[in-house]
């Protein structure tokens, strides 16, 4: 099959065109949307377009992966690059460039395809939003920015897309404050502001921990980076420098910001204030994965000090945020908090030193948050746009097609075997088991990290649980009025901002308005795609001519592993071949070890969590209250996030305040009254030169000036303006000269 | 017609008569022809300044038009006859009939002092110093000159030649498009007024 | 410049010996003017007669059909004599030497420029050299005759149409002279024999329009200057009649106005017979060509075919104006000026500048 | 007919347009007087020519003359136009603006 075979000549066209589409469909329907009749099919159609880009270039990836090829494109070296401030000398030379390695490929892939599954999505969800067209709109640019950022082949233009998506994010966050409408406005707004300052700490982390590398290496290209780094690492005897640490901290800072891990997780459960298809987005393909993939890009910049502390904060994510998603009544928030305990997962697998296993988590996640958002939204649509899980309940029989998306999904991520998110899960849980149980590269950060994520699977699974028992079993409890407005206010630690509607403004559904019912099928089939993808995603054998023959060959393992992603040099140099044959063997033992350990771990703890959520949410309904009340004030700070936005508000934001309120009195007060001083001393000096401006030289203007008009006032006795007169003149003169010529 | 008119053109009728006969007698044919052209040249000079209507002005000048292509012809340059036919009395005498006509027919007076004795001083002045100017060389006579031909194609070759005239030529071109733009970027009706109270 | 005259030459041959030559040479030109004007006469009799023979045809009627009998032939002669008989008014308050000298200096004008036309290959009043720019220097000169009539006869009515011929006037001698030089490059020559007799190759049809790509658009663009030149519809505003009661015509009668009539009809006769000559062969014809092989070159019946092809196609000429008078509604004096500078002009200089390369990259001449 | 002759007459119509410029008091008058003097000029350039020999300078001379009469007479009518737009007159003594 030759068109599964690259072609230097011309994939790196198609590659421009799969970010080009979407943004030239911005581009039309910003300015001539009003010309198109519905706001929705250029931009869906354009990626339908895309994601068929994207997938042939995934599938002629994935051909190579099993044919056993290392491919790496880059533009700059294989088709030459868009020189951007290029010099011919050494200094900042920025070409930007086509980066398409493994990972890029699974990326560009699972973007497109999330993104068109959630344009699809929007047709139905937002049908009758006042702004459908600049939706739609933001939602591609913001599609184009992450496949911009998957696609840059330099840090500087990752950087860029990178503040795109902030740009486009704190845009769709917001999408309802401008809907006078919306009972979510307020809160829109104030989130969308939350979550541009707050990811805004990451970005200057990440922009300074850019410039430093820049500084040492001069380069911004991550393949230089990267041989830079080893060759940095080289000279210093093997040790990292400590400024790579810190800059790589500092890189991953960005991280923290952008994959919502603590402590600057808080911008992510209000981000579900945007449209739910925007939270599928962010939440899934997009805004967190960008901070994983960044980490990805970066790992080999990462000392082991750093990697240490990545370890530490990714698995402090994904316990705290776990812990939060058990006491959550609101639908989504539920999913956000389980979106950042998974969110650490990937960074704990990174920081564990298996690049791999993150980005397969990344990669599985975003199938079936995408698919578990998107039933999310499902349901608040059939449920006339009811969040509190409190108010739901027996909806399976109601909503077959979601209800049947949503559990497949959810099985997924409660790690249960065969699902996508077990394989992915059980990854990284053996990454931490091979670190814990070698001698050699033991670090108590690891032992911390495979403790927590062990704890926090088991969480994932009972909160997952307890939601779809909460929202697809029992009775229907969305009639019990009294539930309404109870206990949500708390919910959200700050109840002021949310309204919670009862408009049913776009219900053109008939029938009795608060009887849930199945969505239609441009919401459902979506789903559908995405719950497939959620269950098979981990364990893909396509591509092959023979299925059999590589079904134990996950297609993300075959494609991305650290030598595909860096090269054989790099990944030689991150973790060296052991040599001599006890040293193999030895390793062979560990990774058998590990690998029964973990799955033993992943299985037992997912089983616990189910069974538990089942007994607690299904069985034993009385139970949660008891729980709560035995362990006393444990409850309430939990349930109220550890109160981090609260300490935030009052250790960071007001401390802000109160410094800006300084600094503005030292401007006022103390810079204005220099510049004003050194202004009132100019305007004495300008009076004295304007006397003297006045007296001296005006005088001797104005004299030459008299003395012209003296001179003038004689000569124009002679100039009376009359043609005629100066005609007589010029006649008796010429007669007076050629008489004078003839005479003499 | 006035007394001073009847006078005036009584004398230019008596002076064309001489010139005639002055032609007649000592040249025949050519010198009634020369006396004829001009006599048509001065006498629409001197009708010029003396009506006292300017279109009766405008017309008379035609005949020294006229006149004149008339001695270009008789001096062998039937070329620039031709030229001084088409431009100046098809283009430039219709142009300033067209400015007598747009312009107010209010301007009748004339000074009969100054006209006599501008003619007087400086027609004295002037025959006697192109009298004394030809005189100063030596010119070949009427009947040594070489026989009148026809001299379009050696104009036009002294026109495009670059050893002659193509520069002259090229900058008249220029000259001539200059001034017709000027003229209609001049003649365009702006809004400036100097007397705007006079506009009431 | 009056060698060839062939009055002259019958005059010489005849003449007792002795006479002066000067008395030859005019009794030549008094000759030849009074041919000149029985001439224009006849052909202004026969234009007004064809005319009205066109108009009405065109109108679905008949024309003038009593007078002389066949088809009305003596109309004409009948309107001349009415003329001829009626009073010559003069309006009191009209500049009387100039409203008398108007309608003869209009006449007398186009009288010059006929002299430079040839009758026949060999037969003419005057062969010039610069026929040409005398023709349209001559032809100049009736503006300004108009512009005279219009003045003296001191009516609103005709000083409007004064200026409108001068305007209008003034503004198409340029493509008219313009386009003329397209021809002028193909041929080298203004004399209108030479300029006939270079189109006699390919049995008599080597027309100038068919000798350089750009002489045929030039020579559209001559027929509508030449319609204007003479004041003819669609560009009959100096005496637009609907509007200006006859224009610069109107306080005239009686023999002065038919001198006005005759000059229209002599004008457009001669614009014929310029676009004959400079663009559509001139003399030459297959049966000039014919005449020339059956009779020989210097023959009198090759002559005269010569002459009857040229009049034959100052009369299509003519035929052609009648036309597009009685078909095409008169046009506003804005869009007459709007076409003449704007639109004529800049395409008859387009023209001069196709022409001038074609003759010299594609023909190799210069 | 001699050289003399037609100078003569050249220096007659300078004389005349000189006094046609000077006597009236309407810029037309002017326009006319430049006219006739040009011809003046041209008169002589062209009898010049002729007994002079066989040369081409003065009817050259002459032909450039008359182009530049032909954009005098454009320009000049145009000034005329706008000042009689201007002053509502057509005196030159009357557009004496910059004299003040």
């Amino acid at each position: 099959m030759d068109f599964l075979q690259f072609n230097p000549e011309t994939d790196y066209k198609l590659l421009l065109a799969v970010p080009l589409i979407p943004v030239l469909g911005y581009v039309l329907q910003i300015f001539f949307g009003k010309q198109l009749k519905r706001g929705d099919i250029l931009l869906t159609a354009g990626m339908f377009t895309s994601m068929c880009i994207a997938l042939l270039m995934f599938a002629k990836a994935l051909n190579a992966a099993y044919a056993g090829e290392v491919f790496l494109h880059e533009s700059v070296k294989e088709w030459g690059g868009w020189g951007w401030l290029y010099q011919s000398e050494p200094g900042v030379n920025l070409v930007a460039g086509i980066f398409y390695d493994p990972l890029g490929a699974a990326m560009l892939a699972v973007v497109t395809v999330v993104s068109f599954c959630v344009h699809l999505f929007s047709t139905g969800y937002m049908h009758g939003d006042c702004r459908y067209r600049i939706f739609f709109a933001n939602i591609s640019l913001f599609t184009f920015a992450m496949l911009g950022l998957v696609l840059s082949d330099n840090l500087l233009f990752l950087f860029i897309f990178w503040e795109l998506m902030g740009l486009m994010s704190y845009l769709l966050i917001g999408h309802f404050s401008h809907d006078a409408k919306s009972g979510f406005r307020g809160w829109a707004t104030w989130a969308s502001q939350k979550a541009f300052m707050t990811t805004r700490v990451g970005d200057v982390c990440l922009l300074v921990g850019m410039l430093m590398f820049h500084q040492h290496f001069e380069t911004f290209q991550f393949t230089e980076l990267w041989s830079a780094a080893a060759e940095t690492v080289a000279a210093n005897g093997g040790q990292y420098p400590a400024w790579m640490t810190v800059a790589g901290l500092f890189v991953f800072g960005g991280t923290i910001g952008k994959s919502a891990q603590f402590p600057l997780h808080i911008w992510l459960p209000d981000a579900m204030a945007g449209p739910t298809p925007v939270s599928a987005m962010i939440h899934a393909a997009t805004m967190v994965a960008a901070g994983v993939f960044l980490l990805g890009r970066t790992y080999p910049l990462m000392s082991p000090m750093a990697l240490e502390v990545i370890t530490v904060v990714g698995a402090t994510t994904a316990l705290f945020a776990a812990t939060i998603g058990l006491t959550s009544w609101d639908l989504k928030a539920v999913l956000a908090y389980s979106t950042i305990s998974q969110l650490g997962f990937m960074v704990t697998a990174v920081g564990l030193g298996s690049v791999t296993a993150g980005m397969f988590h990344m990669t599985t996640h975003a199938f079936f948050k995408a698919c578990l958002f998107l039933s999310a939204g499902s349901v608040i649509h059939g449920c006339h746009h009811e969040q509190d899980m409190r108010l739901m309940g027996g909806l399976r029989k109601k909503m077959p097609i979601t209800f049947i998306c949503m559990f497949v999904c959810t099985l997924a991520i409660a790690g249960i075997p065969l699902f996508s998110g077990f394989y992915s899960k059980d990854k990284i849980i053996m990454a931490g088991f091979e670190r814990v149980l070698d001698h050699d590269h033991f670090s108590g950060a690891a032992l911390y990290g495979l403790v927590a994520l062990a704890i926090a699977a088991a969480l994932t699974a009972f909160y997952m649980f307890r939601l779809i028992f909460l929202t697809f079993f029992g009775e229907y409890r969305g009639d019990q009025q009294e539930h309404r407005y109870s206990g949500m206010l708390d919910e959200h630690g700050r109840g002021g901002h949310i309204v919670y509607h009862d408009h049913d403004d776009h219900d053109d559904h008939g029938g009795n308005a608060h009887v849930p019912h199945e969505s239609p099928k441009n919401i459902t089939i979506p789903l559908m795609v995405l719950a497939f993808l959620g269950v098979f995603g981990g364990h893909f054998w396509l591509a092959s001519s023979d299925p059999l023959a590589n079904h134990s060959k996950p297609w993300f393992a075959t494609m991305v592993s650290e030598s595909t992603l860096y090269g054989d040099e790099i990944s030689g140099w991150l973790s060296p071949e052991p040599h001599g044959h006890e040293a193999l063997e030895h390793l062979e033992h560990l990774e058998h070890t590990a690998h029964l350990s973990a799955v033993g771990t992943s299985l037992t703890v997912a089983l616990l969590g189910v069974f538990g959520a089942w007994l607690l949410y299904y069985r034993r309904r009385d139970i949660p209250a008891k729980v709560v009340a035995a362990v006393g004030p444990l409850y309430p700070l939990v349930a109220n996030k550890y109160y981090i936005d609260e300490l935030v508000t009052r250790y960071v934001i007001r401390p802000t305040l109160a410094l800006c309120r300084a600094l503005k009195w030292v401007d006022e007060k103390v810079v204005d009254g220099v510049v004003l001083g050194v202004g009132r001393l100019n305007r004495t000096a300008a009076t004295v030169h304007a006397w003297f401006d006045g007296m001296f030289v005006d005088g001797l203007v104005n004299g030459v000036g008299h003395l012209t008009q003296a001179f003038g006032s004689i000569v124009r006795l002679i100039q009376t303006g009359r043609i005629q007169q100066y005609l007589s003149f010029a006649v008796a003169g010429s007669i007076l000269l050629a008489a004078w010529l003839i005479l003499s | 017609m006035e007394p001073a008119s009847r006078v005036f053109y009584t004398l230019v009728t008596l002076a064309s008569l001489l010139a005639l006969g002055w032609g007649a007698f000592s040249a025949g044919a050519p010198g009634v022809s020369f006396a004829l052209f001009a006599i048509l040249t001065l006498g629409g000079g001197l009708m010029c300044i003396w009506e006292r209507s300017v279109v009766r002005s405008a017309f008379s000048l035609m005949a020294t038009f006229l006149g004149v292509a008339g001695l270009f012809l008789l001096l062998g340059a039937d070329f620039l006859a031709m030229a001084q036919v088409l431009i100046y009395v098809g283009g430039i005498l219709a142009l300033i009939l067209f400015g007598v006509m747009l312009s107010p027919p209010d301007l009748n007076e004339r000074s009969l002092p100054r006209v006599l004795g501008g003619l007087a001083f400086a027609g004295g002045a002037a025959i006697w110093l192109g009298l004394r100017i030809s005189a100063s060389v030596t010119w070949a006579t009427a009947e040594e000159l070489p026989p009148m031909t026809s001299h379009a194609e050696e104009i036009g070759v002294g026109f495009l030649s670059p050893e002659q005239y193509v520069v002259p030529f090229e900058l008249a071109a220029v000259l001539l498009t200059v001034a017709l733009v000027a003229a209609v970027y001049i003649a365009r009706r702006r809004s400036i007024d100097l007397f705007p109270e006079e506009d009431a | 410049m009056n060698n060839g005259n062939i009055f002259l030459d019958l005059l010489v041959r005849f003449a007792p010996e002795g006479t002066p030559s000067w008395l030859l040479d005019l009794s030549a030109a008094g000759v030849g003017v009074g041919i000149l004007v029985a001439m224009v006469s006849v052909i202004a009799m026969f234009c007004v007669w064809m005319e009205r023979k066109v108009a009405g045809h065109i109108q679905c009627r008949y024309g003038p059909m009593y007078v002389g009998g066949w088809h009305g032939w003596a109309q004409s002669i009948a309107d001349g004599v009415k003329l001829l008989l009626k009073e010559d008014m003069i309006p009191i308050g009209a500049d009387r030497p100039l409203f008398v000298l108007a309608p003869a200096l209009v006449l007398g004008s186009i009288f010059a420029a006929l002299a430079a036309l040839p009758l026949a290959p060999g037969v003419f009043f005057a062969d010039i050299d610069l026929g040409l720019f005398f023709i349209l220097a001559m032809s100049s000169m009736t503006t300004i005759g108009v512009v005279m009539a219009g003045w003296a006869s001191a009516s609103k009515w005709t000083v409007y149409g004064a200026m409108r011929e001068a305007a209008q006037v003034v503004a198409y001698e340029i493509p008219l002279g313009i386009s003329l030089m397209v021809p002028l490059i193909v041929a080298g020559t203004f004399n209108l024999n030479e300029a006939s007799a270079l189109q006699s190759g390919w049995y008599g049809m080597h027309w100038y329009i068919f000798q350089n790509p750009f002489v045929l658009p030039a020579f559209a663009l001559f027929f509508i200057s030449a319609l204007a030149e003479t004041k003819r519809a669609p560009f009959d505003l100096p005496e637009a009649e609907s509007e200006l009661v006859a224009g610069f015509m109107t306080e005239y009668s009686g023999i002065r106005w038919s001198f006005f009539f005759m000059e229209e009809y002599a004008a457009m006769f001669l614009m014929s017979v310029v676009a004959a000559v400079f663009f559509l062969g001139g003399f030459e014809s297959p049966f000039t060509s014919l005449a020339r092989d059956v009779f020989g070159e210097q023959h009198f019946l090759a002559s005269l075919t010569a002459g009857l092809v040229l009049l034959v196609k100052a009369f299509g000429g003519i035929f052609l104006m009648m036309w597009l008078r009685w078909t095409l509604p008169r046009v506003r004096i804005d869009q007459v000026m709007t076409m003449g500078y704007k639109y004529l002009t800049p395409l008859a200089l387009l023209c001069v500048l196709g022409a001038s390369i074609f003759e010299a990259l594609w023909l190799g001449v210069a | 007919m001699p050289l003399e002759a037609y100078v003569a007459v050249s220096a007659a119509l300078f004389v005349i347009g000189i006094a046609c410029m000077l006597s009236r008091r309407n810029v037309l008058y002017v326009l006319m007087g430049i006219e006739m003097i040009l011809n003046a000029a041209n008169i002589n350039f062209v009898a010049f020519n002729r007994f002079s020999g066989d040369g081409l300078d003065g009817r050259m001379f002459a032909i450039f003359v008359i182009i530049l009469a032909a954009a005098e007479a454009a320009v000049a009518l145009a000034i005329l136009l706008n000042v009689y737009h201007l002053f509502r007159s057509v005196k030159p003594s009357d557009a004496d603006l910059l004299r003040e």
